[in-house]
């Protein structure tokens, strides 16, 4: 078993860029992997606490909790939050948030990754 | 696993439409203070690389603080020269647009010894190959 | 009808502008739009500039990427700032849109 | 003098698209139009209260609250601003909330539309 | 200026990616509550346009509540004919991607009347013209 | 090199992937990208399958669309699930570059 690192930097609201990292990240820990998930850019919207779950809109909170319950880490960047006004408190409890270079020495440990950029 | 990671960052879009080129530059330029997180041995070494429309990234004088009272990419790639990271640019893709290599970042004036390296895409396709980690932006 | 049309992408993800017609077409470049005014892909203009309408640039964003006036491939192309799209939109065209 | 509504459906944070759309409501306020500014999508991003004025990120605020001063209207999408977390308590000031009738409404009522949507 | 205001929706890209396509369905389907907005003698009357990839936003059986537990932009335009919106879409586009008529969203399941209605991009044009505003998504 | 690549848009905004070369190279349609996988324009299939490699479309992704495996252009083309895109990531290829 490995360890799989995915960096999520995209995602409009509305798209499934989230969606996709969170599944890839639940098949992944199903398999066996270790998985490290880090959301910089407009993917920390993922970060957000109190989003409603509308039926049109991606709801993840409760598959990011499953995951982080079974050992999946998340971390937030920190500049890319606050840049956007989520501050610590905003912060949904199942994310860390650290700055960029957590992500590179996440990279460093881990087997392969999957950088999300686009847009 | 202490290994000296080699990463790779593909910068394939222009600036400003999204904020994902500049996070290759803050992102690469983060791996000065990896440490923290890094065992004994290990270290990230990176190299940044424009493609396609990701050239547009690196012209010069570009005004952005001017008109919207924001840093440019253009400031962005002079910081990572300034650390002494590996910044290339493809030839034919420069060449492609018409943009001439005077109309390139400069980090001089900041105090770089580095500069932009112009090189045709198959020293990119090395570089690809040679890495260990792709990050496309 | 007058219509007035702001283009704010390097690469375009409509195919609309292709087949707009209109009696009186002005065409807006912001945003990252502007590339296709100072970019001559291989010697060529971009297809952009072959559609039969009046030329706008919007000097802040061109300068804002770096170029400037004096980089516009074709002279029909017109720098213009707020102040005057202002006008465009609310004095000379029926409709404006934003591809 | 005339009255100009604009949608803004669109911007990523990193993009000018919200830059553009608020410079466009003070050209147009300053040469004396009535002005509406609807923010919907990912432009709701602008109502969100507590952004850090970082270099690196568009920063709206201020030239905001002056042109509310002057007397530009702001609202945000309701159901837009919820789906992303941001309550009643995180809207900028200066920003009401309503739902999208209201921009069809202004619409109506205007001269001129700019409607920005794109991405 | 009591006015009956004339909106036409350009869907021009495809679903998933930008929450805007389906915005428009739901801006447009808003027209049904303006009225608390409006002055006596004001409506608002919504036309609906998909062209380019546009068209798969009409596009039947989209499993998305399934995959990702949510509407799709078939149950919005479901919505919209139900509410006896004018849904058009380009006939050459659909063609041009081997969409068949029998490929399209309806809404009859639902209780609607209306149906989309395939029309060559010249009436589309003709509908530009005529309207009052046009709103591109 | 043995390269995994994910294209997820419908209008691809990058000039990379025409020119990407790898001993093996495995491409996997996600997201809008599976409109590669099902879309003749005017008769033609995506150039996107010129390539060669070996080519999957993601079934969550295309069923979310309207489309099935039975509408894939190409027989090249293999719907896989989540599980089957972690085993190419992890133990099939030696990067994974998301376009």
């Amino acid at each position: 078993m490995g360890k799989l690192t995915i960096g999520v930097f995209s995602s409009l609201v509305g798209g499934t860029t989230l969606d996709f990292s969170i599944r890839l990240a639940k098949a992944a820990k199903d398999k066996g992997h270790d998985v490290y998930v880090w959301t910089s850019g407009n993917g920390t919207m993922l970060s957000k606490t109190g989003q409603r779950a509308f039926k049109d809109y991606s709801y993840l909170a409760k598959i990011c909790e499953e995951l982080a319950a079974k050992g999946v880490e998340f971390v937030a960047c920190e500049a890319c939050a606050e840049a956007r006004g989520y501050h610590k408190e905003d912060t949904f409890s199942v994310f860390k948030r650290h700055s960029m270079d957590w992500y590179l020495a996440k990279c460093c440990q881990s087997d392969k990754i999957l950088h999300i950029g686009g847009e | 696993m202490a290994r000296k990671l080699k990463q790779l960052y593909l910068v394939q879009r222009p600036p400003i439409k999204s904020e994902n080129p500049k996070l290759a530059y803050t992102h690469a330029m983060a791996s000065q203070t990896a440490e923290i997180y890094l065992e004994d041995g290990e270290e990230v070494i990176p190299t940044l690389a424009m493609v396609g429309d990701g050239v547009y990234n690196v012209v010069n004088n570009q005004q952005l603080m001017k008109h919207y009272g924001l840093n440019s990419n253009e400031n962005h790639v002079q910081m990572a020269l300034l650390i002494d990271l590996k910044v290339l640019v493809c030839k034919e893709d420069l060449e492609a647009r018409g943009i001439s290599a005077d109309r390139l970042a400069d980090g001089s004036a900041l105090g770089a010894d580095m500069t932009i390296e112009v090189v045709p895409f198959s020293e990119i396709q090395k570089e690809m190959e040679a890495t260990d980690q792709i990050l496309c932006f | 009808m007058k219509l007035g049309v702001i283009l704010s992408e390097a690469v375009r993800t409509e195919e609309t502008y292709d087949r707009l017609q209109a009696e009186k077409l002005s065409v807006v470049l912001a945003g990252n739009g502007i590339y296709h005014a100072v970019s001559k892909k291989n010697g060529k203009a971009s297809e952009v500039l072959s559609k039969k309408a009046d030329f706008y640039v919007l000097t802040e964003d061109l300068e804002s990427r770096g170029f400037t006036a004096g980089d516009l491939v074709d002279s029909k192309i017109k720098p213009i700032g707020f102040d005057g799209l202002v006008d465009l939109i609310m004095d000379q065209h029926d409709k404006f849109i934003w591809l």
